[in-house]
């Protein structure tokens, strides 16, 4: 397969769809350039306009718990990506034969697994926070 | 099962993926369609491992590679009417969120240390 | 008990023939007769090595107690007892065969000799038998002996002492219990290294490395002629199992089909063998790291220097008998004759003039081994393996006495320094144990090794010269050399045991925690000084219970040893078992029934007596020379001190002789000078050559790779990991640019 | 189906044990949480038990899971003595003077263990794996776990410089033999290696392999280079080795490289020593491209040894260097079939990772068992001069291992090397057995310096080292000298164990006929 051999007119849906991306955001930078209102002051430059005052360095540390929660999170979140695909398929299954059996018992060992990683997330301490 | 590998056509000329209710401005997309997007992806993911320092932006870049296999793999599957490659991706996908995990938690590690997230200024051992 | 005992045994062994029936029947194939072996008898061996893994575990962990001691005589006294259900459970007449894997199997070919098969296999016939009972039962007693022996060096040094003292027991067993010249190789290596590593134990020592160095070269040597003697059975035979071996050698030809009698093989091989077994078992020329092998432990010197290890020549010659009776000039039997003759003169002459007692019986041990191989030479085969085994129990129990005194004595050896211990506390067990032991070394009537001994010296009369050349020549040398044997034994007895209480501690080589030695080391050696001081406050401290029950069980069993003469009927019990092994030698038809006579009369009848005389006369020779005044002396002798006796004049007055009889006949500095010497100097040589020539080639040679070396790394491994990174992308694209250059 | 978990039995266990290691070792009782080696050692113990009897697997190698499980169970039981007390030392001492308290988050323990049973649970399934998917998971949860645990053990920074080199070096890697895998199964149609083995034999029978395919069996391998530290993804491997603590570069010596070699020789399993002129070699573009790397990886492993001053380092560029004299096995493939070892490139290849990975303990174990003033453990070639007076048993055990490294007759190692000579030669690759042969030569000059520095050097007097506080690291150095002599009574067996394992099941063609099991969840049960 040579690069000479493809229909570069196939390429025509992902070249238009480009330009439609870039030409949708910077035509929506052009026009709120044009036609939007331009008033400065103090109060216009802040943050969050109305909203709460930031205070200090938005570098600031975060507790190092919340990268954990997120450690947890992303187990479960993982998880889901098994769980939906087996789901799916699981109501097609005859429930008398044997395979459903198997089917159950497998989700529910691979389960098992996540229950074990809680239990050591438990005992590690993620869940407290103090 | 194997009709369109036996005839050498992946090897060969353009091929349509095999499914006639794509709408049709799409359907014209072939195979060779998402190996090139793949290929580009891969490359760009070598490319930015390459040239950038942070190591964020480096472990991004090999999740770029991830992906392009993932992509490669899904069109493969399309391709060959087959879950195999679906089912691959899912796991890339997995594999890829344990070591987004590790890329992070040793990212948070090496930042305490030093304070910055420039790959190169470990370079104590060498030789 | 024993006839029970027996059933159970022979229901296992038919249990475990039924099993292996297919081996079995392989087995047969391979072997004219023979049975196969419960699995259980691997263990014998392995338990050993068990006990090393474990030891050695416990080194690693920094064990201070005595565990690794208890753990090697459980081991062992477990091997022993398997070895002995083994014995009971056998027929008597099979050899029992096990193979537990295949070792080595290299083929170079399909035809007979192309494929060199061993496996790890075990052969029990009465041979190995006989020589694993002794084995594994001595190993467990002085084991048990070594435990409180070694006590002062717990800790790492017990560790290592007890981790080599198992793997020599498994060694030994390999090469024992192999069912092939390569088991028994690996085995001859294996006890040589724990040789090695034992005697030189005391690694702070110079002389006892130096020790261990020159026990190790000495029999480098002697292995070589094993190697090659190996090689050539192979080449000649095309086997190396020793089934196979024996039924080449019966049908008389060489594996190619050319009769054994007209090949020089048949008496290259026996002759090779014969430089491996004279190296392990230290005859003639190779003696002289026996003596100096006597740095090691005593636990050592009794198990490895006197009664196994250097009985494995006599067993590999004993086993390849029926290679040196296949040669129809006997050449290398009369060699082994002459030799073992010739040895047993030669370190009797130097054991007569030694003070050290232990050094005494490391020449004794020489010259018993000498009466092994001129037995086996002379076609005693029972006769040389029935002293194998009796001189393995009292040369053992010689060799704790000796260990109990020099334990008790802060390392004194010397027996100008120490007199009359039966007078002092706590030496009577080891008193009597010497006893029973000079009594069995010096053939005293009805002792155990008064019959092996006769056996040997009698069949030198009975074999006919025209046989073995000058058998009945070996036969009076090795009279005179009873009578020898039984004067130095004595000496060391009348001297060391009994009489007027004497005694000066030793230079103290294992850190006793006693104060008073280390006053005794503060001191000079100026003589009387030490000697008043140390009596002043040395206290020689008599052995504990473990010492004391080896010493009691061993002289138990020299004292027993001697009724295994009068079992069976084949010339009792050792009899029996060389009987049904391949060591069995069909006298009548080697000497053609011609039995010479000696005085008119058979020689085994008279021997009895005529040995009987020789072995009074030198214990009398003794007891006039050396023994102390009084009842102990037999009234006849005159010592009242340690140093002097009435051997001294005669001494002087044959001043060259003795001093070079006490310089061991100045063999070693012989050695040195023709042998050493001129390997220094070729070495100083070497040395320059190897400086001028040979380096500045690798220094050419070796700058290439160097200075590459330098070139690749500096450049590529910067240990940025961009480069890193960089690099390896970039060598991908290079791989796959050479790929596609090559394809296209 | 059901079947397949009848293979990973051990696997199975491994992972129970794992969870339970992963609970123990979080117990705030030092004396539970000291138990983590014991319980891993047992559940090690139970794996290989339960490895060996499997005798029959599907796929390419059938046979090949008791040989390599029960090779993997040994070598990891091997290596906890030496892995222990690589972490938590600190702690456990802080906390025995009363100066801390026990906290989960600062304790490792759990983790550490945990992590290396996970490591040899991916490396059993690499070798049970008979489908790609199957080999990518079990490739990275080998390679996962060994990330962190570089990382972690020891508390310097260059355990973590060595981290970070190898875990984005290790994700490239992981990326390039994805990629590889997905353009083998575009080519195919299939994940499954036999399936996979049998379409690429009737593509071949067809006319010609299909360039994607080798295309992606390249990319692959050379991603793979990675795992196995091969030229060119051989850049990490000195760094890593050096900042991980000893024991963990033992483990990354063997866990990694044996997994790549496993999925290397089903890669090329699946496309056959079946093709070129006499129809005994790979593929020309398979075959060239190992060739390349082989010579390219003995020349640039053994050169970059030689001008090394610390040890550590000079094992790492070894190790690169025994992965080039591997290739060369692999590139000779399973021979004629005649069932001897002497032929059989796969079985040397097998063999040679066991003799390596025995013998590989024992050095990195001499060097953990060595410290120095400041607490760390030996590195430098100066931190072991004049070893042979002062530790002579550490000595003797780096003296054995680096003759058998060094394939010195009658060692161990002498006849994993060759196998894989006399291999090569019977596969007629006489130039690959010149560069073998050139390169051992090359390899006498570092590995004897190691040993002239233990014997016959004198000890440098500035530089002090006492014996490490660990007695298990001694263990496993003496155990694995032990080893190099030990297991040379039963080297038959396991040279005729890895001519069974290395049993090959060569593709057919008529494989590819049989139809593809699709999803079908609807069928009627049966």
């Amino acid at each position: 397969m040579t690069l000479a051999d493809t229909d570069l007119h196939s390429y025509l849906p992902i070249l238009i769809l480009f330009f439609a991306a870039a030409g949708f955001a910077v035509a929506n930078i052009v026009l709120t350039f044009l036609i939007g209102p331009r008033r400065d002051g103090a109060r216009k430059s802040v943050s969050y306009e109305s909203g709460m005052n930031p205070v200090g360095t938005a570098r600031k540390r975060f507790n190092v718990r919340f990268y954990l929660i997120a450690m947890v999170f992303l187990v479960f979140d993982v998880e889901v990506v098994f769980l939906y695909p087996w789901a799916t398929t699981f109501g097609n299954l005859d429930p008398q034969s044997s395979h459903a059996g198997l089917w159950l018992f497998r989700i529910l060992f691979f389960l098992l697994t996540t229950v074990v990683a809680y239990l050591y997330g438990y005992r590690k301490g993620v869940f407290r926070f103090d | 099962m194997h009709a369109l590998l036996a005839d050498s056509t992946l090897t060969g000329g353009l091929l349509t993926l095999a499914q006639s209710d794509f709408p049709h401005a799409l359907s014209t997309l072939t195979l060779n369609h998402y190996l090139f997007v793949s290929a580009a992806m891969f490359a760009l993911g070598i490319i930015g491992f390459l040239t950038r320092r942070n190591l964020i932006i480096m472990f991004l870049c090999t999740e770029l590679m991830f992906q392009a296999a993932g992509l490669a793999l899904i069109a493969f599957g399309r391709y060959h009417l087959n879950f195999d490659g679906q089912s691959f991706v899912i796991f890339v996908l997995t594999i890829a969120a344990a070591e987004a995990a590790m890329a992070l938690a040793l990212v948070v590690l090496l930042f305490r240390r030093r304070e910055s997230l420039d790959a190169d200024l470990w370079a104590e051992l060498k030789g | 008990m024993g006839v029970s005992m027996t059933t159970i045994m022979d229901a296992i062994l038919s249990a475990a023939v039924a099993q292996h029936g297919g081996e079995a029947a392989h087995a047969a194939v391979a072997a004219s007769h023979g049975v196969t072996g419960p699995l259980w008898i691997g263990l014998i061996p392995l338990l050993p090595l068990l006990g090393v893994v474990l030891v050695t575990l416990l080194a690693c962990f920094n064990e201070k107690s005595k565990m690794p001691a208890w753990i090697s005589v459980g081991l062992l006294a477990v091997s022993f007892l398997l070895t002995l259900f083994a014995y009971l459970g056998w027929n008597g007449h099979d050899a029992i065969h096990l193979k537990l894997w295949d070792w080595i199997g290299l083929s170079w070919g399909d035809l007979r000799g192309q494929t060199l098969a061993a496996g790890f296999a075990f052969y029990f016939d009465g041979l190995s038998l006989l020589w694993m009972l002794f084995v594994t039962g001595l190993a467990c007693l002085i084991g048990l002996y070594a435990s409180e022996y070694m006590e002062h060096d717990a800790g790492l040094g017990y560790c290592r002492f007890f981790a080599a003292f198992n793997l020599f027991v498994f060694s030994m067993s390999c090469l024992v219990m192999g069912d092939n010249l390569l088991m028994l190789f690996l085995g001859w290596e294996g006890v040589g290294l724990c040789s090695y590593l034992l005697i030189g134990y005391f690694y702070k020592k110079k002389s006892a490395v130096d020790a261990g160095m020159k026990a190790f070269v000495v029999n480098r040597i002697g292995d070589l002629g094993l190697l090659m003697g190996m090689l050539l059975t192979f080449t000649t035979f095309g086997t190396l199992q020793y089934d196979a071996l024996f039924n080449q050698i019966h049908t008389g030809l060489t594996a190619g089909g050319t009769p054994l009698s007209q090949t020089w093989q048949v008496w290259a091989i026996p002759l090779l063998l014969m430089g491996g077994a004279f190296g392990k078992s230290a005859q003639l020329f190779f003696y002289v790291w026996l003596p100096d092998a006597m740095e090691g432990p005593t636990p050592v010197s009794a198990l490895i220097h006197a009664a196994t290890m250097v009985t494995a020549g006599v067993y590999l010659v004993a086993r390849m008998m029926p290679l040196y009776l296949a040669d129809p000039a006997h050449i290398a039997l009369t060699a082994v004759t002459w030799g073992g003759a010739i040895t047993a003169f030669w370190s009797a002459t130097i054991a007569v003039a030694q003070f050290d007692i232990k050094r005494i019986m490391g020449y004794s041990t020489i010259s018993q081994l000498g009466y092994m191989f001129a037995g086996l030479g002379v076609l005693a085969t029972t006769g040389g393996v029935f002293h194998v085994f009796t001189h393995a129990f009292f040369k053992a129990t010689l060799f704790l006495s000796c260990g109990a005194v020099m334990h008790g004595f802060a390392g004194q050896l010397d027996m100008r320094k120490l007199s009359g211990l039966w007078s002092i506390n706590g030496f009577r067990v080891v008193v009597i144990a010497m006893l029973i032991g000079c009594l069995n070394l010096s053939g005293f009537p009805f002792t155990g090794g008064y019959f092996s001994k006769d056996m040997i010296i009698a069949e030198a009369f009975v074999t006919p010269d025209s046989v073995i050349a000058g058998s009945s020549w070996a036969g009076w040398l090795l009279l005179l050399t009873a009578g020898m044997t039984a004067y130095y034994t004595f000496r060391v007895f009348f001297r060391v045991f009994v009489g007027p209480v004497v005694y000066e501690p030793g230079e103290d080589l294992h850190a006793h925690d006693d104060h008073e030695h280390a006053d005794a080391h503060g001191h000079g050696h100026g003589h009387d000084d030490a000697h008043d001081h140390a009596a002043e406050h040395f206290h020689p401290h008599g052995p504990k219970w473990a010492i004391n029950l080896v010493l009691t069980l061993l002289s138990v069993g020299c004292i027993l040893s001697a009724g295994l003469y009068f079992l069976g009927d084949h010339h009792g019990w050792a009899g029996g078992m060389v009987h049904a092994s391949s060591a069995v030698v069909d006298t009548h038809a080697v000497e053609g029934g011609e039995e010479a006579l000696l005085f008119g009369q058979p020689p085994h009848e008279i021997m009895f007596y005529i040995s009987a005389v020789f072995g009074f006369g030198g214990i009398l020779l003794a007891a006039w020379f050396h023994g102390p005044k009084g009842i102990a002396g037999l009234l006849i002798g005159g010592r009242t001190t340690a140093a002097e006796v009435r051997m001294d004049p005669i001494a002087k007055a044959l001043r060259p002789i003795s001093t070079w009889a006490v310089r061991k006949w100045y063999v070693d500095e012989f050695y040195h000078l023709v042998l050493v010497t001129p390997l220094k100097i070729f070495a100083h040589l070497f040395h320059w050559f190897d400086k001028l020539i040979v380096d500045g080639l690798v220094n050419f040679f070796g700058a290439t790779p160097r200075v590459s070396s330098d070139a690749i790394g500096e450049s590529t491994q910067t240990g940025v990991l961009h480069d890193y990174a960089l690099r390896m992308v970039a060598g991908i694209a290079v791989v796959l640019v050479v790929v596609v250059l090559v394809l296209f | 189906m059901t079947d397949k978990l009848a293979l990973v039995w051990p696997e199975i266990w491994l992972f129970v044990t794992t969870c339970v290691v992963m609970v123990v070792g979080l117990s705030p009782d030092l004396r539970v949480r000291k138990l983590c080696g014991w319980i891993s050692a047992l559940g090690l113990v139970v794996a290989i038990g339960a490895a060996v009897p499997v005798a029959h697997a599907g796929g390419l190698f059938p046979s090949i899971t008791p040989y390599a499980k029960g090779m993997i169970g040994v070598v990891g039981l091997m290596l906890l003595p030496l892995l222990a007390g690589t972490v938590d030392r600190d702690l456990d001492a802080a906390i025995e003077s009363g100066k801390a308290t026990f906290s989960a988050l600062r304790s490792n323990r759990a983790e550490f263990y945990a992590f290396f049973l996970f490591s040899l649970t991916g490396l059993m399934l690499t070798a049970s794996a008979d489908d790609l998917i199957w080999l990518f998971l079990a490739l990275e949860l080998t390679s996962l776990p060994t990330y962190i645990m570089v990382t972690i053990s020891t508390r310097g920074t260059r355990s973590q410089e060595a981290g970070v080199k190898y875990f984005f070096l290790g994700a490239l890697g992981a990326a390039i033999f994805l990629y590889g895998f997905a353009l083998i199964y575009g080519a195919t149609g299939t994940t499954d290696l036999a399936e996979i083995a049998a379409a690429f034999r009737a593509q071949s029978e067809a006319g010609g392999l299909n360039t994607i395919g080798v295309a992606g069996l390249a990319v692959a391998l050379i991603g793979l280079c990675f795992k196995i530290a091969a030229v060119p993804m051989h850049m990490y491997a000195a760094d890593v080795y050096q900042g991980a603590a000893s024991g963990v570069s033992a483990m990354l010596a063997f866990v990694p490289k044996t997994a790549g070699f496993l999925a290397i020789i089903m890669l090329c399993g699946a496309v056959g020593w079946t093709h070129g002129a006499t129809h005994d070699s790979l593929p020309a573009p398979i075959y060239i491209l190992l060739w390349v790397i082989a010579a390219a990886t003995m020349f640039t492993g053994n050169l970059l040894a030689i001008r090394q001053s610390s040890v550590k380092r000079i094992l790492a560029y070894s190790s690169v260097a025994h992965s080039g004299y591997m290739l060369v096995g692999v590139i000779a493939g399973p021979g004629s079939g005649h069932g001897t070892f002497w032929d059989n490139g796969i079985a040397a290849v097998l063999f040679y990772l066991l003799t390596y990975g025995v013998t590989n303990v024992g050095t990195f174990a001499v060097l953990a068992s060595i410290q120095k003033p400041n607490g760390e453990e030996a590195d430098d070639i100066a931190d072991i001069r004049g070893l042979h007076g002062t530790r002579p048993h550490l000595a003797g055990a780096m003296l054995l291992c680096v003759l058998s490294l060094l394939g010195m007759p009658p060692l161990l190692g002498f006849f994993g090397k060759v196998g894989l000579f006399t291999s090569a030669i019977s596969a007629g690759e006489i130039p690959l057995v010149i560069v073998l042969g050139l390169n051992s030569a090359i390899a006498a000059f570092y590995y004897l310096r190691i040993a002239r520095a233990a014997y016959l050097e004198p000890a440098d007097e500035h530089v002090e080292t006492r014996a490490g506080p660990i007695p298990q690291r001694v263990f496993a150095a003496v155990l694995s000298a032990s080893a190099v002599v030990l297991l040379l009574t039963v080297a038959q067996m396991l040279m005729e164990r890895s001519v069974t394992a290395s049993g090959y099941h060569a593709p057919h063609a008529g494989m590819a006929d049989t139809p593809h099991e699709a999803l079908d969840l609807t069928r009627a049960d049966d």
